[in-house]
Order: structure tokens, then C-alpha cells, then sequence
């Protein structure tokens, strides 16, 4: 079904302000359903028409014992008037449902923020877990912004008693109550929720309607008590026309492989081991067998590419999945498809490192491994999405890739794409891709012997032929020794070791790939500001922010890592200062000065946390100072 | 328990697998490469009973697929002229495992040595083993490691002298068969690269079972372990070592059966045939797990006694065949409509 | 067979580690960090039995490590107030091996899960189980990966629907004490969370065997796979269902004895104790490698029967003390001269 | 014991004729013994006071059948009376045992070179064996040689009937006969063989008796037979006086680690799997158990390097050896290491890649591999030998860097060196480097609350403090996920893990490591040419060359890749030009280009074997031409 955009009604009395962006967080204990709240909210803001991106934060992956800071989770979201870039550097209305939530939140807010407290939680027992020595509710610690407290639980426990409910899952609803009040307080559309939760629970009619009525109770709340004078509008953004949806990265890089799989007629094959951030990969492509999908989760992460790679030698569409630490497990693997020239799709979902690191939080610091992570001269192609929706498209490039050159191909998403969500306009399916493949049918000797070599090349592409078992008369053996060129067989000539070894090279130099587009919208820009990844949200944002203030500067943001686009060199040698914003320390920078010795200037954040706009803004206003003085 | 359920039992090994009618010979499964292992290698009485066997089987040729790991043993597919890959150190089984799953067609073996196998590789192959992936492996057991020119391996005995034990090994070794049997196999045989008519019979069997069929084979290295078999070799050693079996019958060896295998306490041991009552002869069953595992420990390191023939032989589930049984059912329950995937339930229209 | 020798048969598992006479309490052993566990996860129960029973070792607790994987439970080590390192996912075993290798003195044990264990690591499980290292090895087997959010492990049942296998999982699961027996564990033993008593026992069981004990603890996760054992905490269900084993006792259980183990085939069965003849009844014999791989088949993956405590308890050499005996060989027998050792046989001088 | 220079009496008859150096190359199937008989003229050049390197050349791992191509193996000494960098580039002389050794090498032997040939061998098969239609001793394909064809087969076999020898036992010593004839022909010392003979074949004297005696027969063949007509005399080079043995790289770096032990006071864990050319560090290392040294065949490379970490944990000193394939599996628990600060030596002996590659070839493509293969920012440091020697001086330093900053130190060595030998000036065991540590034996807290803070730094090394298990009171917990600062607590907060993943790097970036020296006699050079790893002999080599020329050239090589020494920057910045000759696609150059800005130009090659030092003279030249011109 679809919602048409609209019917949010301006509720009675309280005065309405109109705003072109607001960032609302909601933040509580893991177990209050923040992250349900969040997406639904989510989902109002979409379906009103709204531009949005959103930031979910969830705790350490083990549970944190209730009420204590480690077991906070928040949902961040960011809706706008206006097409917008990131999920927002700080929160203009914050919701906490616990002491935990506000004191781990708080410091986000700035002054004159909002603040909404359920009250109900603040006990003294509470309190002191989280280290309040007094109540912050009642000292004139919180005096810098607009407070509402509310006893969201007992004004929940109270609607839901007609339905008899126990007054502990009454008090579940909360975050329903509180989902109602702040679609009170922007005007959202209010029935897609309730449909939601109807759907939701149609196994438990009595959960779904109790949950309705809290929401209904909130919105209510909100309407008929004094205590929040103004309600506030943010208009639907005119976005391009089309059909749209609220889409997270793993799911839309899941739905470029499932897309691929259609788009190439292959069956596709996921080997993996499931790891945080990217099992939802798998979680998600487990659920589409229909499309010829085999999902094997395997022993660990090297079985998992293995299997991958078993499956593409099979003719299958091998793909697997991983983040960081199962990519340096990999990486003997993935020189054995460099070896043997066969596709295969590698998923790096970054997250914090080195080591186990840090790994519910994002990071892009695995570029270098992705580059360099094998023995030998081991080239392989890097693609980058950078936004959650791009990475549907990010997926089917990496696709055509590893199938038109015959190669393992690095996709290298991270955690802040892959949990972040913004609407997608829906592909059309006709229009994606043709990614069908040849496979090698006929001996293709050129003495003419009748034999099959599996090492010749296409001219063109320098792809070998791509010969599936069961074809009669190309029976041949590959393996990770070096390979004579043509014939395939195992080589220790040294002549042919270096022709190899720089043909391997040049096969991935050859990869075709756009040029890299420059965002310079005045076209005056002296500074150039270089990313790839998810940095591109606040980058651009920060870029629309230093125009704002009347200078200029130009954004070039990369989806191919390797090869380069060809026209990079030329892009980066027309402006006075170049600088490269990145969560590592400076891994693309190296790239660039190496390759095209240019002074690149670093500016590097390894938080877990994408870059604030506001942050980034600064930097690059500073630099264009700096070249203009 | 769908995953049962989704199994096809009954199914053959080969079943699915191409056949031809032209008759084939040992020869049209020689590929043009020159076999370069070092005179006297046990690996090439094993090539040539694999080349000889392989014909029986009357498969389409380019629907059978050697996959190796690395070590002497693991050059094996650049001699066949099937289709092979020469993967890396250990990691055959689950190279193999992707391309079963995804070709119900082809007949996968994998080739392996006692490093590859079980030292590097132990846990894809014990993997491999419980889901039942119907594959054949050859585990080429030489208890040594041959291409890196002579280091102990897992199933080298204990106080083995060799490179990079001067003073004896301390590893007490796997016995690779109690191993499988303690992974779950379905399927586990043993044979002696010199004695092809029982290698030829095991082969056999293991290619008509559908699942995981462990072969281990007993295989001398010349050169790093020279001997190491050599009991089993000599014709009067081996009338009372070698240790055969068929399932459903007796368990007797020797000249003239001379010897029998008898129940001692939870395990097994030998006794003279003439000397026990026929009745407590122990019966083979390829079935009896437990059987399977007490036969496993009367066969010793040190070669006391030696069994061979398949210890373990049952039915169940194959994980590539459920795989593909998943995929189908979803395939009947839903359709393909990638269109309808990528709208979703919750979508809306910006208009122009 | 040096290795063998070398081996100082008789050395109980904390031999070499400094005792202390100052009593020692539950607490002692609580380190200042916050416990994060999901409140009711079973983690919690046998970090609490194992810290109430470590004192009774009396020994020094900075000679005791606990080095663990990764998974809820390998959060373990950061708990206790030893010494303890949480390592990266699968690889405890091998770290603790180079550790238990250099430190003869320290009383060294490993924290791992039914996936980190038995899934990426079951490598180095197998070959530490075989080379017979002095670890204790706690596997905390909740049949469910936890702290990636609940996929399927090598232990859950074929079938089980979780994120990772919305259509049910396709692998035949693990037995980790069959798996154990057929890799030559030389200590195999199991007990559930929520029995603190038998627990208890078989922790101390372990800690006096020299050598591996695996140690397979079914543990409850309330949130990915709530109740996978309630059938073994219902009072009347239990009474059915588990079989403590005692070595040197008859295989009796249930309320008043009412069920007895018995032979069957080469397997087990269970019997009403009433009706059989008590010489029927399978005394437990905890070195006998058969009798223990029966008792491992019996207690099969639904817990119809669930056998608790010692399956198997043999000495034999572990790899430790045989490698440190080497050391000291070596040093009996050749004085460490690094300047001889540089020199070597063949030296020419240049004179000014 | 130890032979004293000289004794190498000039043999009557032969005109003798005085060279300053030589290169011999000793060629024959695997199983005729020529890696013995070139280890044999070797100890004589050595014991005779020759400068001299050597090139082992082994045929691929399994081995061929007899009297093919494959199955050829083997062995090139350069000897001089001058301290020499190189086993030189093609043979002066060429002793050949069959055909395929001499279809192997001719191709190497220049113009008027010397061919010593075993014309026993020669027959039909053997000939068509190795594709030789018409045997090349009759037809005139060899006639650009001075050929020298000798029956070494039946002569041995005649000179030994006395012994009473089987004609195959007989045959074998035929090896012996070659090296007695090479030893008149170049006035060798016989004894040191002599008595080496008796030692190996204590056990065996018929067989001792018969090697020595085709030993002789070869010497006195010289000696009698016309055939002959010039002996030729390389006097002894005025090497540094001092005593000296004949080295390879393995056995260096293995002598260095036990080095290591002993002056560190640590007992040394070897965690390792065997890997071509690593292995023999293994073999090595299980042979000196004396020194406190366990060395543990782990099941495969990922549990040796944990053995050797978890050792490191318990006080001992942690070594881990392998091979690229190897570095690869190893990589995550390499990120461990680095995340829980532990001391560990990663020797990786490169070989030729990518994947298996060519497993006993050489090759220097793992540095970036070292550099950069592991999820996150995880920095290590890289410490790499420069000749077989030299491995014992890098051990100690890779040592010493692991010891003093608490970190895994990666050493790579290669092929080339690790097989390859040279003569060693024992170094005085008292003069050897003092690494004792000191463990930590109190608590530390800064806040006096008695407590122990694992990660409590050291001011100036910013090391971390070594608590070993059994420290009373210092009970402590480390792993894999971010800690904080000085507790070492598990530690989600964002500062606090930029902070500390840019304390790791300020670390490595930190490590003491000496000036880099350049190479550059006249002082006028312009051009400087940059090496690291086995390229030493051959630049070095090649710049003489070059300035033999007339021309002035630089050359500076770097033990140290990271961090590099600090006066780098300055030094490149002095040359016009800067050139990096690498086995590989140019590795250092990309640091070295992205570091510094600096234009830095690649020479590559990736053929598996060492450069030549005449290809390294004209690639300098023709730069120095191009900068003078
Ligand atoms: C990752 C990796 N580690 C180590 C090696 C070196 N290696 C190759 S084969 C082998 C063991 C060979 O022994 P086995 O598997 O018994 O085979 P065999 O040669 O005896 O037939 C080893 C250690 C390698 N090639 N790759
Ligand atoms: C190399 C690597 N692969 C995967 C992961 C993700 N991961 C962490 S724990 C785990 C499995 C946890 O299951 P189990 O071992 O049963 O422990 P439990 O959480 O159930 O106690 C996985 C897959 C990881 N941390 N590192
Ligand atoms: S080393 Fe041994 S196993 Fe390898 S080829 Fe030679 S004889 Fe065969
Ligand atoms: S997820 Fe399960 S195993 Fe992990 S802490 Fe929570 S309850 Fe325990
Ligand atoms: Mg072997
Ligand atoms: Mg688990």
C-alpha cells in the first residue's frame, strides 16, 4: 500500500511555528523501544513528505543491566523541508524515558533545546545507578532549557485501564505514549502508525489496541493540557516525483544483490559468518530464497568466502559478507580469487577497530586493508555507497565489476550507512543493469589445437573466460600457483611471473569507471574537499553551510577507490588546497598523495561517530580563509 | 525438523550427476600434465586406481570436479582431465561445499593430505562431515608433511624424530576415523594405496553414498616417512594385521579367517577364530555407530591391527541437497517479483 | 616413544601452582567490574559457582588465569578478580596454549561458547583436546549465538528457525562430548547452569585432572533461545530425563533409581531398574573411551536423556609438561655456549 | 676448530693465470648432490679468505622425475679478492651434469664462458627427455664456449673400483670428482672437504672413504690430463680481520632470536606452522632447546601466532615464523597484539605471490601487506635484513623494538636471504645488545588508590606496563575491544578512542630508530637511489659499477619501514632524483611518495629472482645521463 502525502492536521489551540528543519532524539533504556519509536516517527515524517535521515544508537551488543548508561539506546532523526544530508549534528528536542537516558543525552542538547522527561522513572534508586546525587528535575541543573516532564507511565497505565491489562504491560506503551505526544507536537499523520501497530500485533489484538491507546493518550495529552504552548510545522520537501520508501543499508546493499542476481541471471550464492554490523546482510538475503538465493552460514568467515568462491568456479554469483576483523580472516581467500580470476563480491561493513575494537560504532579504516590486506601483488577493485540508499546501487556496481573482469571486488560499506535509513526513490526494475554473462562454450586455442585455455583474455576487458564444470571439452584446472598466460598452466617461469603479475595489475587499472563528479556550485572554489564513504552526508552539509556564510568551496566524493576515476588527477591539480575529511588517520589521503603527489590535507575524526556538519564547516571554512588570505 | 524432511532419502550419490554411454578407460581421465611426484610416491598407485575406478562410474567426465588443498597429495587434480582447482591449505572442503550446494549436477571430490585435512583443515572437514555435504574426500594419510619436505603432521606418532621435532614429537595423534565418527559422518572408509582392489571397493561405495564419504588412505612417502606402512605390506605382517570388513558379515581375517573380532567389554578385541564360539563373532553393521567407533579403537597407531572397508555407512539428510530443497519451496510459495521487493509494505508518492 | 616418558604420570592438574593458606571467600574472586549479562542469563549462575568454588582450591589468585573468546560468555574473564584476557573469537584455546606451555605455575582456563568453541574455533579445540594441554575448558553451550543476536550454532537443533534461517537451519548439530571423545579428550565432562552441586563437582574433577577437560555447561539464554533445556529443570521432567554419572556406580536415576542404563547392541539403552537384573545394570567406568562414546550417543540433541557429570577421566602425557621436559633435556644434556652456538663447526679467521 | 688462511698450493704444468673474481655455477639433477658440492667449494673460497655470496637455486617443491627440466637444481658462487654484494649475475663457469642442467642454464653463461660438462649422462634419452633433438656436445650449438667434456661417471666409478663400491654407489660421488677438479682448477684448499667428508660419513666410512677418493680423482684429473690448459688464483680479500663463518639468512635470524633470548633473559615460544622458505627457522630453533627455547608446530598459522602471543602474555618472549599466505591467516590476532600491546616478533620470510604464487621464489611484495593488513588502524613496526648476515642484527633489533614498546614488530626477510649465505664476522657474544625488561611488580595508579593500571604509560617510550599471571595484586584483565587510557577498562567513549587509536600510531611513529646512512663516496651524486630488503647487494653493486663509469651515484637502504628513521625526508630532498628499485610493483616507492611529496621513480621487477646488478648499472646510469644532461 501507499499513503498519499498530506492530512496532517493542524491541531486546536496551541499556537503553530513554522520550521524548516528539526532534529528530534529519543533516548531510553534499551528496553523501551526507542528504536521502534524512532522508526515509526520515521515513517510519519517519510510518508508526510518530509526529507529525512536518521541515526540509531544502540548500546554495547551485550544487554547493559536496565537503567544503568551503558544500557541507553537512542534513535536520532532529522527531517527537513529541504533535501538534507545528514541525520543532524545535535538534537533540537530531546525525549528521555530514564535518568540513564538523560544523563548520557543531555550534553548533546544546547540551550533553549527541549527536553521531554517521562517523570516516572526519576526514583532515587534510579537516580543513584547512574550517579546523580540529586534530582536533576528538581535542582537547577536542566534551568538552560524548555523542560516538560511528563509521567508518560502512569498517564499510559491510566488510559490502558479499561482494557484490563497488567500494569506492567500497560507501562510497555510508554514509548508509545511518547510517539503520540511528539506527533502531536509536529503535526504528523497519525493513521499509519496505528495501521502499523495493528499489523504489528494482529496476533495480540488486546498488545495492539493497548499500544493504539497510548499513542492516542500522548497525541491527547498534548492537545488538551497547557503545558506545551506552541506545536510546530515542518512542510513536506520537494523531493524529485516518484515513489518512495524508508530504506536501511544493509537492507538496500542486501536488495542490490538480490537485484544483481536477477539483473545477471545468476543464482546467488551467500557464503558468510554472521558479525556486527553486517549480519543483518545476511539475516535479510535469507529471507528471499525465492529469487535463487542460498544462503550458507558458515564455520567461520574463511569457510564462508570459500564457499563463495566454490560457488562463483560453479557458475553461481558468490558473494560473502563480513565486517573488519573477518576481512583480515579473509584475505588468503580472497588472494586465491585475485589467483584464479574468478568474481566474487566482498562485503566489509566497517566498524570500530583495530582488533575487536569498537563494534556497534562506525569507522572507515579498513580502506588500506582493502588495498594492500594479501601477499604478493594482490590488485582489487573498491567500491564505496555513500548514503544507506546508495547502497543499493553501490552493490550493482560491484556486481558488474566482478563479473565483466573476473575478479574479487571489495564493497565497503560501514556501520553508519548500514544502520542509518533515508527515504529511497524506488528503482524502476527494467531500467537497472543488464549484468548477464557468457560462459565459455568452445575450446578457444588460438594454434588452433582444440584445446581450451583458460587464460586467455578478452582484449578488451583482459577478463579470462569464465568456463563452469559440465561444460563437455573445457575441462582445466586453476589454482593459486602462478599461471602460465593463455594456456593457464602452472608457471615458474620468471618472465611470466612479472608479465602476470603486472597484467593482474592492469586488469584492475583497466576496470571502467565514471569520472568523479565535482559539486563547486559557484564554480569559484579555491579549496577542494575529497571523500568517499559515509562522510558524504556531513561533508556536503558542511559545504552548504561555508556557502551560506558567501565563500566557496568544491566537493568531490568518491564511489571507486580502485582504480581511481581518470579524471581525479586532473580534478585535484585545479585547486589550491585539497583536503580529505575521514574517520581514520588519513588512509584515502595517503592514496591520493602517492599516487598524484598532491599535498592533501588530512582531517581526521576516529570517534565511532560520523562528522558533525557543524565540525567539518569550521574546518573547511578555516582552510578557505587561509588560501584566500 | 524440516531439514530432515527435505532431504530426498533413497537418492544415490550420483544421482543428478550427467551420464554417458561411451565407454570409457583410465586413460581418457589423464590430463596432459606431466605427474611430477617423487619416484616410488604412494600418490601415484592412488592416481591410477582413481583413473581405472573413475570409468565404472560411466559419468560425463566434465561433470566431475577434483578440488585439492595444498601439499603432495593436493596436485591430484592437475592430473585428472576433469575439472579441478588446486585451492590453498586447507580450505578444499569448504571450497567444495559452495560448489556442491550450487550444482546438484557435477560429482565433487576433494583431495587431501594428513596436514591439509586435519591440521590446517580440521574444522572445514569436520564441518563438512555433520552437515553431510555429498562430497567424497580422499584423505591421503602419509603422517607426514611431504611438500614442505618432512615435518611431523597430526598423525604422526608420538616421539617422531623429523625436522622440526629433533628430540620426538609430543602430539598424540588423531585417529582420523574415530575423529569423523566423533564429527558425525555418515559415511567413513579407510583403504592402503597399494592394495587397489580394496581401495577400488571402498571408492566405490563412497561415490554411491549420498553425503560426506570419508576415504582415508593409507599412503607411503618414499622420501620423508619412507616405510611407515610397511607392516601392512608384508604378506604374512598383513595376514594378521589387516583387518577387513563387509557389512552384515562376520568379522574374520587371517589366513583361512584364523583370526575373529570379538566383543571385550564396551570395546572390541582379537581373539583366534578357532578358539571363540562362532556366535560371539561380532557381525559387521555399517550402521551401529557405536560399532563403528570400538572398530575405530581396536585399529592403532602403531598398526597392531588395521582396519579397512567402510566402518560407517548411513543415510541422512545432505545439507546441499536441503539447501536446494529450501530454495525451491520458497520459489513455489512465492514469486520472484523483485519489483514488489524493493516497494515494500510502507511506501508514498512524492507527486509532481 | 620419548613424548610419552617425558610425561610425569601422577601430577594432579594444579600440581606446580603456589598455594596460599589465607582463607579464601566468593567474593575474593568478584572483579570491580559491572556484570553485563541479560538479567536472567544463565552466565550469571556459573560465574557465581565458579567463583564460590575456586576458593576450595586454595590457590593464589594471581596464578590463575581465564582466557576466553568472544561471545556473551567470553565476557567472563572480565569478572573475575584473576588474571585474564579476552581474545578475539575462536582462538582462546591456542593463546592459552602458549601460555600454559611458558607458565607451569599457572592454573589456566578457558571461557567459551557453543560458537566460538565449536564453530570458528573447533581447530583448535580438537588439537588441544589431542595434544592434552593442561586447560580447563568451560563451554558454555546455549545452542544459540548471542552476541551477535541470536543466528543458529553448531549445536541447535536441525530446523530451528533464527535470523540467519527464517526457513530453519539445515546442519545436522554437533554432540560436543562425541566430538571431544573422537578428537582423544583425555577429560570430558558436562553439567547444567542451573545445577550449582553438580556443577560444582565436576569443576573440582577438572581442576585435579592434569591435562585438557572440556567441560560442556548447557546454559539458558533468555533472550535468543529461552528454554532450550526447561525440560531438564522441571522437577518430574529431570527425574526422567538426566543421568548423572559416577565413576565406579552403577548408571541409575530417576526418583527412587527407578531407571537404569543397560547394553544394547553396542550401544545403550535405558531400562525400569525394577525390570532388570541389577548385573545388567552399566557400572560407569570413566576410562573407558567406548563406554564414554555410548554415553555420549545416548544423550542425544532433544535431552531425552541428558548425561551429567564425568564422561571420561584418563592421564596420559600432556603436551605441556612433555615440552618442558624437552627444554630441560636439553638443558641436562648441552650447556647453553651462545658464543660456541654462533662460532659453529666451520670457522676461518682473518689475521690483521 | 678453524683453518688458517692459505695452504692453496699452485699445482704444477697449467699456465695459472690471476683473477679477481669469479662466479661458478654448479648444475644437475636434484638428486646429484650440487647444493652440497657448491656448500663445499664455498667453505673452501671462505676458508681460503675469499669475499664471496652464493644463490641456491632449488628446483619447485615436489620433486620431478629424474633428468628433467623441473627436476634441475642448482648452485651459483661469486668469489673475489674484494668484499662483493652479490652471487653475481651469470656464471663464468658452468658445470653441467646432465642435458637438462645444461638446457637449464646455458642460456646464463656468457659468450666464451667455461662449460665443464658430464658427458655420461648424455644419452638418446636423457636427450629427448629434455627436447634436445641432436645432442648438442656433437652438433656445434656450444661453440661460442670453451667446453670442457668430461666422462665424471665413469672416471668416479673407475677410481673407486679398489673399494669395491656397487657401480651405483660409485656413481653417486660423482659430485666429489666435480668439486675436486673445480678445487684444482682454482687452487682450493682440500683438507677442510676432506675432513668434512669424514665427519658426515662418520657413521659410513666405505662412503666417506669414496667421496674422498672421487675427490681426488677429480683434482688429479686436473692435475694429469692435458685438457687443461690455465688454473687461475683469486687471491684472499683483505677483509675486516676477525674471525668468520659461512651464514645463511634463516640460520642468521634464527641465531639472532636465540641471541635475543639469551640477552633478554626471556625464554623464547616459537609459535609456528611450517611454510616454504620459513620452515628451516623452525628446524633450526627446535635444535638449541638448550636456551630456554620451546618451539611449537601448531595445527596451523592462526594458533601458532596465538601460542606465541599467549606466551608473550605470560613473560615469555613470543616469536611467531612464517611465510605471505601465512602473514595473511595471522592478521587478526596480529591486530590483538597490537590492540592489547604485547611484545611479539612476526618474522615473514616473503615468497613470490599473490596467493600461493611461487612458494620458493623470492620476492618483496608483503610490505604493504606488513604496513596496512589488518582491520582498523593498526600500526606495527617494520624491520626488514639486508643480506643473509644481516638477519642476525635485525632479529636482535626487531627484538628490541617488541621488548622496549610492548608491540608485534614485523621482520621481513625473503627468499633470496634466507636461503642465500654469506661469510659472517662473529659478533662478540658480551657485545651483543642489553634487552632485559623489567616486569611491572606494583600497583601504579596515579590516584594512589593502590590499584593496578594496565594501560599506564610510560612517558617517553609510551609503552605500556608487563604485568606477567603470578604478580601478587596486579591481577588485571586485557582484550580485543577499545580500552580506556591508564585503567585499561573496556571504554565506549568516542575521545577516548581517537585518543588512543592516535596514542598506538604516535607509539610506532615514536620508536627510536637510527639515521638512515647514504652511500655516496664522491659526495657529488644527484642521483639517489633507495633500496630496502635483498635489493642491498645488487644496488650496491650497481652504484659501484656506475661510479666505475665515472659517474656519481647515492645509495641509501632502510632497515627500518616504519617508522622510517627521521633524517629520510631531508635525505631524499637533497637528490635531483630519487629512484626505488623493488621486487614488487613499487611498494616502498608509494610510502616514500606519499610520506614526502617526493617524485620518487619505480624500477620493478617481479621475476622471483634478485636483480642483476649489470641490469640495476644501466637503469642508474641512463637516470644519471638524463639529470645531466
Ligand atoms: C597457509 C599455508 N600454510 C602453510 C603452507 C605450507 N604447506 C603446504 S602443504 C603443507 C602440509 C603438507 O602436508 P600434507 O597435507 O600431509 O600433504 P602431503 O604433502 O603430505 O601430501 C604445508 C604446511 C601453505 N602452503 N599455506
Ligand atoms: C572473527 C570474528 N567473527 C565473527 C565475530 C562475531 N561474533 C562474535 S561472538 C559470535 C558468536 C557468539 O556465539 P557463542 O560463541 O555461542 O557465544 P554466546 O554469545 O552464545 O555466549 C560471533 C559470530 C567476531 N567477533 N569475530
Ligand atoms: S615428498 Fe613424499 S609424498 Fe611428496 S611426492 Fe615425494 S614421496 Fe610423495
Ligand atoms: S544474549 Fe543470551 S547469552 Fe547473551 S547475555 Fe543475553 S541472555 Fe545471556
Ligand atoms: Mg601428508
Ligand atoms: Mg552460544
Amino acid at each position: 500500500m501507499s499513503t498519499e502525502v498530506g492530512n496532517g492536521t493542524a491541531p486546536e489551540g496551541a499556537e503553530v511555528r513554522k520550521l524548516d528543519r528539526v532534529v528530534i532524539r529519543f533516548a531510553g533504556d534499551s528496553g523501551d523501544g526507542m528504536q521502534l519509536t524512532g522508526d515509526r516517527f520515521t515513517s510519519e515524517a517519510a510518508a508526510f513528505g518530509n526529507d529525512l535521515a536518521t541515526l540509531p544508537n544502540f548500546p554495547a551488543e551485550i544487554r547493559a543491566p536496565q537503567g544503568t548508561l551503558p544500557g541507553v539506546s537512542s534513535f536520532q532523526l532529522h527531517f527537513a523541508d529541504y533535501d538534507i544530508l545528514t541525520p543532524g549534528d545535535r538534537p533540537d528536542v530531546l525525549v528521555a524515558m530514564n535518568p540513564a537516558a538523560l544523563k548520557a543525552n543531555i550534553g548533546d542538547l544546547p540551550k533553549g533545546g527541549t527536553l521531554i522527561v517521562n517523570t516516572d522513572e526519576f526514583s532515587k534508586r534510579n537516580l543513584t545507578k547512574v550517579g546523580y546525587a540529586s534530582d536533576p528535575l528538581e535542582d537547577d541543573s536542566l534551568e538552560a532549557f524548555q523542560v516538560h516532564k511528563v509521567a508518560m507511565a502512569t498517564l499510559t497505565i491510566g488510559a490502558l485501564e479499561s482494557t484490563g491489562l497488567g500494569k506492567k504491560d500497560a507501562e510497555r506503551a510508554k514509548n508509545m505514549f511518547a510517539l503520540g505526544l511528539l506527533s502531536w507536537m509536529y503535526h504528523r499523520p497519525t493513521e499509519g502508525t496505528e495501521r502499523f501497530l495493528r499489523e504489528k500485533f494482529a496476533k495480540k489484538a488486546a498488545i495492539a489496541e493497548a499500544n493504539i491507546l497510548a499513542f492516542r493518550a500522548g497525541w491527547n495529552y498534548g492537545e488538551t493540557t497547557e503545558s506545551f504552548a506552541t506545536t510546530y510545522e515542518v512542510a513536506p520537501a520537494n523531493l524529485n516525483t516518484g515513489t518512495y520508501r524508508q530504506i536501511t543499508g544493509n537492507t538496500a546493499l542486501a536488495y542490490g544483490i538480490v537485484a544483481a542476481g536477477q539483473r545477471s541471471g545468476l543464482p546467488v550464492v551467500l557464503g558468510t559468518y554472521p558479525i556486527t554490523p553486517a549480519s543483518d546482510i545476511l539475516h535479510e538475503l535469507s529471507r528471499h530464497k525465492q529469487f535463487g538465493i542460498t544462503t550458507l552460514q558458515a564455520e567461520d568467515e574463511i569457510a564462508g568466502i570459500g564457499a563463495a568462491l566454490g560457488a562463483s568456479y560453479g557458475g553461481a554469483l558468490g558473494v560473502t559478507s563480513t565486517s573488519g576483523p573477518g576481512i583480515a580472516l579473509k584475505s588468503e581467500t580472497i588472494g586465491l580469487a585475485v589467483m584464479t580470476e574468478l568474481p566474487l563480491v566482498v562485503i566489509d561493513v566497517q566498524r570500530g577497530g583495530p582488533s575487536t575494537g569498537l563494534p556497534t560504532k562506525t569507522e572507515q579504516a579498513d580502506l588500506l586493508q582493502a588495498m594492500f590486506g594479501r601477499n604478493g601483488e594482490s590488485p582489487v577493485p573498491v567500491v564505496a555507497p555513500q548514503s544507506p540508499a546508495d547502497c543499493f546501487d553501490a552493490a550493482l556496481d560491484a556486481v558488474r565489476i566482478a563479473l565483466t573482469y573476473r575478479t574479487p571486488v571489495l564493497l565497503l560499506s560501514d556501520g553508519a550507512i548500514a544502520n542509518g535509513s533515508e527515504p529511497w526513490l524506488i528503482p524502476d526494475v527494467d531500467a537497472l543493469p543488464d549484468l548477464s554473462v557468457t560462459f565459455a562454450t568452445e575450446p578457444n586455442a588460438p594454434d588452433g589445437s582444440g584445446e581450451f585455455w583458460p587464460y586467455l583474455r578478452d582484449p578488451k576487458t583482459l577478463a579470462r573466460p569464465w568456463a563452469v564444470p559440465g561444460t563437455p571439452g573445457l575441462q582445466h584446472r586453476i589454482g593459486g600457483l602462478e599461471k602460465a598466460d593463455g594456456t593457464g598452466n602452472i608457471s615458474y617461469d620468471p618472465a611470466n611471473h612479472d608479465h602476470m603479475v603486472r597484467l593482474r595489475q592492469s586488469k584492475v587499472d583497466g576496470i571502467e569507471v565514471p569520472d568523479v563528479t565535482v559539486d563547486d556550485p559557484s564554480g569559484a572554489a579555491r579549496v577542494l574537499a575529497v571523500g568517499w564513504g559515509s562522510t558524504y552526508g556531513p561533508i556536503g552539509a558542511a559545504a552548504r553551510r561555508v556557502r551560506k556564510m558567501g565563500m566557496h568551496v568544491a566537493h568531490a566524493h568518491l564511489r571507486h577507490l580502485n582504480p581511481f576515476p581518470a579524471n581525479l588527477g586532473e580534478v585535484l591539480s585545479r585547486y589550491d588546497k585539497v583536503i580529505v575529511p575521514e574517520m581514520n588517520l588519513g588512509q584515502l589521503a595517503l592514496l591520493l598523495r602517492a599516487r598524484y603527489l598532491v599535498d592533501a590535507i588530512s582531517y581526521t575524526k576516529v570517534q565511532g561517530l560520523p562528522f558533525k556538519a557543524e565540525e567539518l564547516q569550521n574546518v573547511l571554512a578555516d582552510i578557505i580563509k587561509g588560501v584566500e588570505a | 525438523m524440516t531439514a530432515i524432511d527435505l532431504g530426498l532419502p533413497g537418492l544415490g550419490g550420483l544421482d543428478g550427476v550427467p551420464t554417458t554411454d561411451e565407454p570409457q578407460k583410465a586413460k581418457d581421465y589423464k590430463s596432459d600434465q606431466e605427474v611430477r611426484w617423487c619416484p616410488g610416491c604412494g600418490d601415484y598407485v592412488v592416481l591410477n586406481a582413481v583413473q581405472s575406478f573413475l570409468p565404472s562410474l560411466g559419468l560425463k567426465r566434465e561433470n566431475i570436479v577434483f578440488v585439492s588443498g595444498i601439499g603432495c597429495s593436493s596436485r591430484f587434480p592437475y592430473y585428472m582431465n576433469t575439472y579441478g582447482m588446486h585451492s590453498i591449505h586447507g580450505r578444499a572442503p569448504a571450497i567444495a561445499t559452495g560448489l556442491a550446494v550450487a550444482r546438484p549436477d557435477l560429482s565433487v571430490w576433494v583431495v587431501t593430505g594428513d596436514g591439509d585435512a586435519l591440521s590446517i583443515g580440521g574444522n572445514h572437514l569436520i564441518h563438512t562431515l555433520r552437515r553431510n555435504v555429498n562430497l567424497k574426500i580422499l584423505l591421503f594419510n602419509n603422517r607426514i608433511y611431504g611438500l614442505t619436505k618432512g615435518q611431523y603432521s597430526p598423525t604422526s606418532e608420538e616421539g617422531k624424530v623429523t625436522k622440526s621435532t629433533p628430540l620426538g614429537s609430543l602430539d598424540h595423534p588423531f585417529n582420523p576415523v574415530s575423529l569423523a565418527l566423533g564429527a558425525e559422518a555418515s559415511f567413513v572408509g579407510r583403504a592402503i594405496d597399494s592394495d587397489r582392489k580394496g581401495l577400488t571397493e571402498v571408492l566405490r561405495q563412497a561415490a554411491e553414498h549420498r553425503g560426506s564419504a570419508l576415504v582415508e588412505i593409507y599412503q607411503n612417502c618414499p622420501i620423508f616417512n619412507d616405510g611407515a606402512f610397511d607392516v601392512l605390506k608384508d604378506a604374512d605382517e598383513a595376514q594378521r594385521r589387516i583387518i577387513n570388513l563387509t557389512h552384515g558379515r562376520p568379522i574374520t581375517f587371517g589366513r583361512d579367517d584364523e583370526y575373529a573380532v570379538v566383543r571385550d567389554g564396551f570395546g572390541l578385541a582379537v581373539a583366534k577364530t578357532s578358539e571363540v564360539d562362532g556366535s560371539d563373532v561380532v557381525v559387521h553393521d555399517a550402521t551401529d555407530h557405536n560399532l563403528a567407533f570400538a572398530l575405530s579403537r581396536l585399529s592403532t597407531q602403531d598398526l597392531t591391527h588395521t582396519i579397512t572397508g567402510v566402518f560407517r555407512n548411513v543415510q541422512r539428510s545432505t545439507y546441499d541437497d536441503a539447501a536446494r530443497a529450501q530454495v525451491e519451496q520458497a520459489k513455489q510459495a512465492q514469486t520472484a517479483d523483485l519489483a514488489a521487493l524493493l516497494r515494500g509494505k510502507d511506501t508514498w508518492t512524492v507527486a509532481g
